[in-house]
């Protein structure tokens, strides 16, 4: 029906199309009717991504191929055209251009439908959410902008593109973050979020310097006699890879462009705008903080792994900032009483998750983490929608301990929300459970050679108890217990309207299903995307399929574990804290007497307290070593400032002086040193 | 030669026969008919921007009338000169549409009459080609400035603004003055071409001339570093736009420059071969002190046509990247490309930074009203939601300013760094050390780019996430509007297409210097 | 004498003078003798350039020497304007009263000391009165003559 | 070679005096310039006065100071300390040092009238200069356009402006001491630039001349010298040359005067009843 080229025109096309229209019009004439064109475009793009990926699944590699690609150039953007003139005396630099080119490739062309229907059911659970706002069409046209710059991120196919559009979602994201400007809280984390985020972008400019000085090009794809730096001709033949980048350099670029994914995937230590970054509207949360935009260090680091293969280093650092996040998130998650925060920190961790799988270095693990990516948009997105059905209800308050028991007056959203935190807790045989599995396998295969991997290993595992345990933790307090609302709240408890609750069961169902569906399959499509087909990726063998009994065993009973002893905690003891505390305030000695009293303190001191110690070093070292550096990176300049402004004085026969002092040193420097 | 001479410069003419008009008919004008008078100036500039296009520079093939008119004598026929021309043009239009509202103290006819003068000013710089020339060119920007600087507010603060301006400028001319005088010395003579002859051939007249070739060059960077605003030659900047109208701002931030850089370009890296190991180093180091400084200074000031005083100077290191680069280059080879890419950039940059600084100040005008201006930060505050299209085009300006892509701006600073970094070692020569420095200088300016992201951010900032303290009048005039609607599409339009806008400056900066049919150049002994 | 001590000798005096109108530039306070100093500097300009127009038997520096004085006569024009409105709203000539604008935390300029008007009355040199002496109208004293 | 080790040779040997002169010109000036009181000027003057000397006599005269292992020696360059006649020579000397005297009183008195009188004087001086180059035409230009019409038009000026003549700002200076130091430093840099540029430093007893000054001094040059540049008919060759290379330059003037003329009147228009008497003349 559609050709392959028009569909990958189409789909970042309707989004923009929508949100210039949005734009225009939104605040005079669309007003609360906004959403339409957004939604259908929304929607829309949906529909040509799946046709897309049904399109490139049907094509087989042929022999001359690495992996599957179609390229479609659109126009010459910009170049830098080196001087006409070339003499055979002149070494010809390259010229420096860059061709609007999308691609579609397997890798693509998994992410476009997961963030375009994603991006569609936060749309319409938006109706709901957003109803009333003043900033209505405002939020509708940022969130076409935001889709359009995600899907144009997937499908460019030059590095150059990949910043801009990298740069384009950092600022959708800025937008959003700070959607409720006049709140200084809001305004400050969008601040925060772009600042951390300019960090990273600054590794990955230079990164890209790198690229662009070694391989002379920006492309992915071949263009001409222009060797695409994952074209085909390179990844056909992997050798020429070591000839080109050699020694530190072949360090240096995965390690920059590692830097530019930790600003934008929040992986330590920049992971420090993220939980900030929930003072945007939920339903941003959903989209962008949890299920796409944070995601796209992994796709950029997948879509570069041959350049990551060439130095072990580079994978052995990748995986240590993965499972170190992973495992400072989870610790930090334990003793949020906020919910979106939880959620928050969950998020890092699980992109942590992620990093460590593709740290491995072998494809499976890649895979593994690309998998995880897939499965976790959905039930992640499904979290914070529910969590934002919550605040719907609960009046913006968001804080667990205000409220409890809320499955009585919100049954849908407590279903969808249990079903979304098993997912994520990794219970047989929701979504999480088979990513995770791939995860802990890849990374277990890499511990048999012992080294490091070991650690990670063991640390994979305790972030998947910590993982259920603050999960469960979560949905207990917010869900179960007797009912308790906020006395702003009073009897206005009620569950979302029908828009919002549609998306939340459809992501209920999807995080059921996805993990089953896709256990094998997705892994199998993605292998022939070009960057990991090259045998430098895939090795000889390619991508094995084997289930692991013994890691599925033991991450079901970590995962069983965690959610069983917060049950203890959060549905027993929460009863019994509660009501020892009214009898503590009438009769004194009575508490003594009660043994669950003594079993509770013990609890607390041996193991709530260390780990909330711990819990509460990781947030002051995230606070005030992280935080501080980054201050003072800002500082510098300013003090800097301080002290030469001093030479701004206002009198004019001062300026002179200067002046003529900064003539005379040259002329004295001149004298001086006799060069030219 | 004259009348071809006339025939070349008929788009000088035409701008300051039109300047001349609007003077005279400002005497006869009774009352206030400003917008008129701009609708005139803008009339005068149009036709004579038809007039460049006579010469027209996009095509390929378009070179070839130019090179039929051999003219030996001060203008330089050239599509360097056309593409000065041209933006001086463009950004003179833009100033004049902004001009349409001036406060009700200024003498309207006065004011854009001197303001097309040295627009007229500008594009005979671009063009001259001899040191005369080129001094009266330079003169007629900054003594019209003068007055504009005068007659903008007719407070204090402008009269402060003025005078300060004055003395420094008559300053920084003298020491020019005596740069021409040194270079004038050593070859005998005041045709650029000439002298740039003479000392290809290693016979300048002087025995050990070398040493006033330097002094020269000392002198001539020092004069013409006052009109760029480098580092420490700047002071004036932030004082003086800070007293006087945001229209002045934006005409004391571009002009100076596109006259300041195109002189440099002319009698440093082309009139001078020979002296470029010393023009680069002081380049570089100009380049290094003027973006620091600049940058971290803006971080501090609360006055917006400050802040946007030091970020004009900051630029100005940018683009001496770009002139280092060429004159790094030259020392090889005269048909090396790096040189090329060098002014090349340069010159691409001042096209970006004028049209986006043209912009933030019709825009600051627009939301002003003619004798209220904008002048704290505090005054934005609240743009954004009270005057949403003036506030996003100025968001638009600040990210191009920032080097965010995909606007202007960053084509303009990538284009420079890319020609910083494609310095190479010349074939045979023992220039490791160069590649060193300009990679060096590449970083201090990716650093440099990133403190500026701060304060540009700073003014979005302050637009968007701040309630509104003041009224905003948003009285500055149609004009200003269009001005700034015309910068904003601009912006946008050379993000998104910028390739024919480069290689536009690269063919330009190419035609300086005559093909390389003959590539030996003489080295000095 | 020989043309390369002309030369020479020019040019250092065109150095002095470009050096000493400098310092009247840099130090001078009033904004007229700073402008005198100012064009000091351009004569120094002018003598060399002169010189070596002569040195190198061309034309060029006498014209570039006539565009100076044109240059020159339209600044002083510009300035002599400036300089009657800036005394009108001042009430003085001095330089230094210009610096409100500077960076927003540095302290006002203000005089370590102003000198009193030390001026003593000088002794005018007066004719040894011959005739009949004439009745000196105390009235008609001029004190303004006295500082001309 | 370190940078100290090139300061010094290049500062210290044969350059020396020049910087000695330069130091001296510079402390004159300061003792000079108006600081409040009115003490030093006289020794001002004369340090000033040792250090044009000194000047003098190592640009016209010759002089060479140079120093070997155990003494320095003065020597004089032939080449440069040949004159062509007495009479000549005091011509120019009496030119030079009228211009250079007036130039120093001219900024350095504190009554700004008598600065405007003594600039009037060192114009004077320079078109004599100008004469005695044989640019005749700038030396009348001189006196008509600086000092017939700049100089009284400021003179006008600071009639109208301080009829009383002796404001407090008259008798301060900004920055004496740096600013003369720093004038003193350019002096000393230009003309060492110049004594480098221009003479070769005698090499063992016999100082030579330099060898392109031949080129210079040949007789076919002084004849085309004499038909060109120092012509009978030179103000006719200056208009030739203004009204055929430089027209266009000349036209651009011609729009510079306009300028000036319209922002001038402009200017002056604009004095209006919001100028306030914020008085801080003595």
């Amino acid at each position: 029906m559609f050709e392959t080229k028009s569909l990958m025109v189409l789909i970042p096309a309707l989004p923009l199309a929508a949100a210039i229209i949005v734009g225009l019009l939104g605040r005079r004439w669309l007003k609360e009717y906004s959403h339409v064109p957004v939604v259908l475009a929304l929607a829309g793009s949906c529909v040509f991504s799946l046709l897309l990926l049904k399109d490139i699944s049907n094509r087989e590699p042929d022999a001359k191929q690495v992996g599957v690609e179609v390229t479609h150039t659109l126009w010459t953007w910009a170049a830098i055209p080196a001087a006409g003139v070339t003499t055979p005396q002149i070494k010809a630099t390259p010229n420096f251009q860059i061709d609007i080119t999308l691609r579609a490739d397997p890798l693509t062309c998994m992410m476009l439908p997961m963030v375009t229907f994603i991006a569609t059911l936060v749309a319409i659970y938006a109706m709901g959410y957003m109803h009333g706002d003043p900033g209505y069409w405002r939020f509708y046209a940022y969130v076409g902008l935001f889709v359009f710059s995600m899907t144009m991120l997937v499908s460019v196919s030059n590095f150059a593109l990949l910043y801009v559009f990298w740069e384009a979602v950092g600022v959708c994201s800025y937008l959003l973050i700070g959607f409720w400007f006049e709140k200084p809280e809001a305004a400050a984390a969008g601040k925060k979020a772009f600042l951390v985020n300019r960090v990273g972008d600054f590794g990955f400019a230079f990164g890209l310097f790198l690229i662009w000085v070694s391989f002379g090009t920006l492309n992915f794809h071949d263009a001409g006699d222009v060797q695409g730096v994952l074209g085909q001709t390179l990844l056909a033949n992997p050798a020429r890879y070591a000839e080109i980048i050699t020694g530190s350099v072949a360090l240096a670029i995965p390690l920059l462009l590692m830097v530019g994914a930790c600003g934008k995937s929040a992986q330590f230590p920049l992971h420090v705008w993220l939980p900030d970054a929930m003072e945007g509207p939920t339903p941003v949360s959903a989209l962008i903080h949890a299920a796409t935009m944070v995601t796209a260090g992994v796709y950029m680091v997948t879509r570069c792994s041959p350049l990551f293969m060439l130095d072990p280093r580079a994978q052995l650092v990748v995986a240590c900032i993965g499972g170190f996040t992973a495992l400072l998130a989870g610790l930090i998650a334990l003793t949020q009483t906020d919910l979106k925060r939880v959620l928050a920190y969950s998020t890092v961790s699980q992109l942590g998750y992620m990093f460590l799988a593709l740290g491995t270095g072998s494809l499976a693990g890649i895979v593994a983490g690309m998998f995880h990516l897939f499965t976790h948009a959905f039930f992640k997105a499904l979290l914070f929608l529910g969590a934002g059905s919550v605040m719907h209800g609960m009046h913006h308050i968001i804080d667990m301990r205000r409220f409890s028991g809320l499955r009585r007056v919100m049954p849908w959203t407590c279903l969808t929300f249990l079903i979304g935190s098993l997912a994520l807790a990794g219970i047989v045989p929701l979504a999480g459970f088979w990513s995770k599995d791939q995860v802990l396998a890849a990374v277990h295969d890499r511990a048999h050679d012992g080294g490091p991997f070991v650690y990670l290993y063991y640390s994979a595992v305790l972030t998947a108890f910590l993982t259920a345990f603050y999960t469960a933790r979560a949905f207990f307090m917010t869900f179960m217990g007797p009912l308790v609302v906020p006395h702003e709240v009073g009897d206005h408890a009620h569950e979302s309207p029908p828009a919002m609750v549609f998306p939340l069961v459809v992501l209920a169902i999807c995080s059921i299903f996805v993990g089953i569906t896709f256990d094998h399959s997705l892994g199998d499509f993605i292998v022939r995307t070009p960057s990991l087909a090259c045998t430098l990726v895939a090795g000889e063998h390619g991508l094995e399929h084997h289930f692991h009994w013994d890691i599925a065993a033991i991450s079901t009973v970590v995962a069983v574990l965690g959610i069983a002893i917060a049950a203890y905690f959060y549905l027993g003891d929460r009863r019994q804290i509660n009501a020892l505390t009214r009898i503590m305030q009438g009769v004194r000695l009575y508490g003594l007497s009660n043994r669950k009293f003594f079993f509770d303190e013990i609890y607390h001191v041996l193991f709530v307290l260390p780990l909330k110690g711990l819990a509460a070093l990781s947030y002051l070292i995230d606070r005030w070593l992280v935080d501080g550096l980054v201050n003072l990176c800002g500082w510098i300049p300013r003090a800097v400032g301080a002290v030469l402004r001093n030479i701004q004085t206002g009198v004019v026969q001062f300026y002179a002086l200067a002046m003529v002092l900064g003539l005379a040193l040259l002329i004295g420097t001149l004298l001086v040193w006799k060069v030219g | 030669m004259s009348l071809d001479a006339i025939k070349i410069l008929t788009p000088e003419l035409i701008v300051i026969l039109t300047a001349t008009l609007i003077y005279v008919l400002g005497a006869f004008l009774p009352g206030r008919h400003w917008g008129r008078v701009a609708m005139l100036g803008l009339i005068g500039a149009a036709i004579a921007l038809y007039c460049t296009y006579e010469y027209r520079f996009w095509p390929e093939g378009a070179q070839a009338p130019l090179a039929s008119v051999e003219i030996k004598g001060p203008i330089a026929v050239d599509l360097f000169g056309q593409y000065i021309r041209w933006l001086a043009l463009l950004v003179g239009s833009l100033f004049v549409l902004t001009a349409q509202r001036p406060s009700s103290s200024t003498p309207a006819a006065e004011m854009v009459g001197t303001l097309l003068m040295s627009v007229a000013g500008t594009m005979l710089v671009g063009s001259a080609r001899e040191l005369g020339l080129l001094f009266l060119g330079l003169e007629l920007v900054s003594i019209p400035t003068y007055v504009v600087l005068y007659l903008a507010r007719g407070d204090r603060a402008s009269q402060e603004s003025t005078v300060k301006y004055f003395f420094l400028s008559i300053l920084s001319s003298g020491v020019l003055l005596y740069g021409f005088t040194f270079l004038y010395g050593l070859t005998g003579t005041t045709d650029l071409v000439e002298i740039r002859q003479i000392l290809l051939a290693g016979d300048d007249t002087l025995g050990a001339g070398r040493l006033f070739g330097r002094l020269a060059l000392v002198l001539i960077f020092a004069g013409l570093g006052f009109r760029i605003t480098a580092v420490p030659f700047h002071f004036y900047a932030p004082d003086v736009f800070q007293g006087t109208s945001n229209l002045n701002a934006g005409l004391l931030s571009v002009l100076p420059k596109i006259v300041g850089f195109t002189a440099l370009v002319r009698l440093i890296a082309i009139a001078m071969p020979g002296y470029e190991v010393l023009a680069w180093r002081v380049a570089i180091v100009l380049a290094v002190l003027t973006m620091t400084l600049g940058n971290v200074l803006a971080l501090w000031q609360d006055n917006v046509r400050r802040m946007l005083a030091y970020s004009s100077i900051a630029h100005a290191g940018y683009m001496l990247i770009g002139l280092a680069v060429g004159l790094a280059a030259n020392m090889e080879d005269v048909s090396s490309v790096a040189l090329f890419q060098g002014i090349g950039s340069t010159i691409f940059y001042l096209v970006v930074y004028g049209v986006s600084t043209a912009g933030v100040f019709a825009a600051l005008t627009a939301l002003g009203e003619p004798d209220k201006q904008v002048d704290l930060l505090d005054d934005l505050a609240g743009a954004g939601k009270t005057h949403p299209f003036v506030a996003g085009c100025i968001a638009v300006f600040m990210f191009s300013l920032a080097g965010l892509p995909p606007l202007a701006g960053f084509w303009g600073k990538l284009s420079l760094f890319f020609s910083a970094l494609g310095v190479d070692a010349p074939t045979g020569g023992d220039t490791s050390d160069l590649r060193k420095w300009f990679l060096a200088l590449a970083i201090v300016a990716a650093l440099n780019a990133a403190i500026a992201a701060a304060y540009y951010l700073r003014i979005v900032g302050v637009m968007y996430f701040r309630s509104p303290l003041t009224t905003l009048a948003g009285e500055g005039g149609r004009g200003a509007r269009v001005a700034l609607t015309a910068s904003v599409v601009l912006v946008v339009l050379m993000g998104l297409a910028p390739g024919r806008l480069q290689s536009g400056a690269n063919k330009a900066a190419q035609s300086l210097l005559p093909a390389p049919a003959t590539p030996q150049v003489a080295k000095l002994p | 004498m020989l043309e390369v001590q002309l030369l020479y000798n020019y040019l250092v005096i065109g150095a002095l003078l470009f050096g000493i109108g400098l310092v009247g530039l840099l130090s001078r306070r009033n904004m007229l003798i700073m402008f005198l100093a100012a064009e000091m500097m351009l004569q120094g300009v002018s003598l060399s350039l002169v010189a070596f127009g002569r040195f190198h038997n061309d034309w060029g520096g006498t014209t570039l020497v006539i565009l100076i004085l044109t240059v020159a006569a339209c600044e002083a024009a510009i300035l002599l304007a400036l300089v009657q409105c800036l005394f009108h709203r001042t009430g003085n000539l001095d330089i230094a009263v210009w610096h409100d604008l500077r960076d927003a935390n540095q302290p006002k300029f203000i005089d370590q000391e102003v000198p009193g008007d030390d001026a003593a009355k000088p002794e005018w040199p007066t004719l040894t009165p011959a005739g009949i002496e004439p009745e000196v109208d105390a009235d008609e004293a001029l004190e303004h003559r006295i500082h001309v | 070679m370190s940078a100290a080790a090139l300061l010094a040779t290049t500062l210290i040997t044969p350059q020396w005096p020049y910087a000695l002169a330069a130091l001296l010109f510079a402390a004159g000036m300061w003792l000079l310039l108006p600081r409040g009181a009115a003490r030093g000027r006289r020794l001002g003057a004369g340090v000033c006065l040792a250090g044009l000397a000194l000047l003098t006599l190592l640009v016209h005269c010759g002089m060479v100071v140079a120093c070997g292992e155990e003494s320095c020696d003065v020597k004089w360059l032939p080449a440069l300390s040949t004159s062509l006649g007495l009479g000549e020579d005091f011509v120019f000397l009496t030119l030079a040092a009228v211009t250079v005297a007036s130039a120093i009183a001219s900024v350095t008195f504190r009554k700004p009238v008598y600065c405007a009188i003594w600039f009037a004087l060192c114009l004077m001086g320079v078109a004599g200069l100008f004469l005695y180059q044989g640019a005749q035409f700038l030396g009348v230009a001189t006196i008509v356009v600086y000092a017939g019409a700049i100089l009284v038009t400021i003179l006008f000026v600071l009639m109208l402006a301080t009829p009383e003549g002796h404001a407090y700002y008259d008798r301060l200076s900004w920055e004496a001491p740096l600013s003369s130091v720093l004038a003193g430093v350019l002096v000393g840099l230009l003309t060492i630039t110049t004594a480098s540029a221009l003479t070769t430093p005698p090499t063992g007893d016999k100082p030579a001349a330099p060898a392109w000054l031949a080129a210079k001094t040949t007789d076919a040059y002084h004849a085309e010298r004499s038909k060109n540049i120092l012509n009978d008919n030179h103000l006719a060759g200056i208009g030739r040359e203004l009204f055929s290379k430089h027209l266009i330059a000349v036209e651009v003037a011609g729009t510079l005067l306009l300028v000036a003329l319209v922002g001038a009147v402009a200017i002056a228009q604009s004095i209006g009843p919001t100028a306030s008497a914020t008085k801080r003349d003595s």
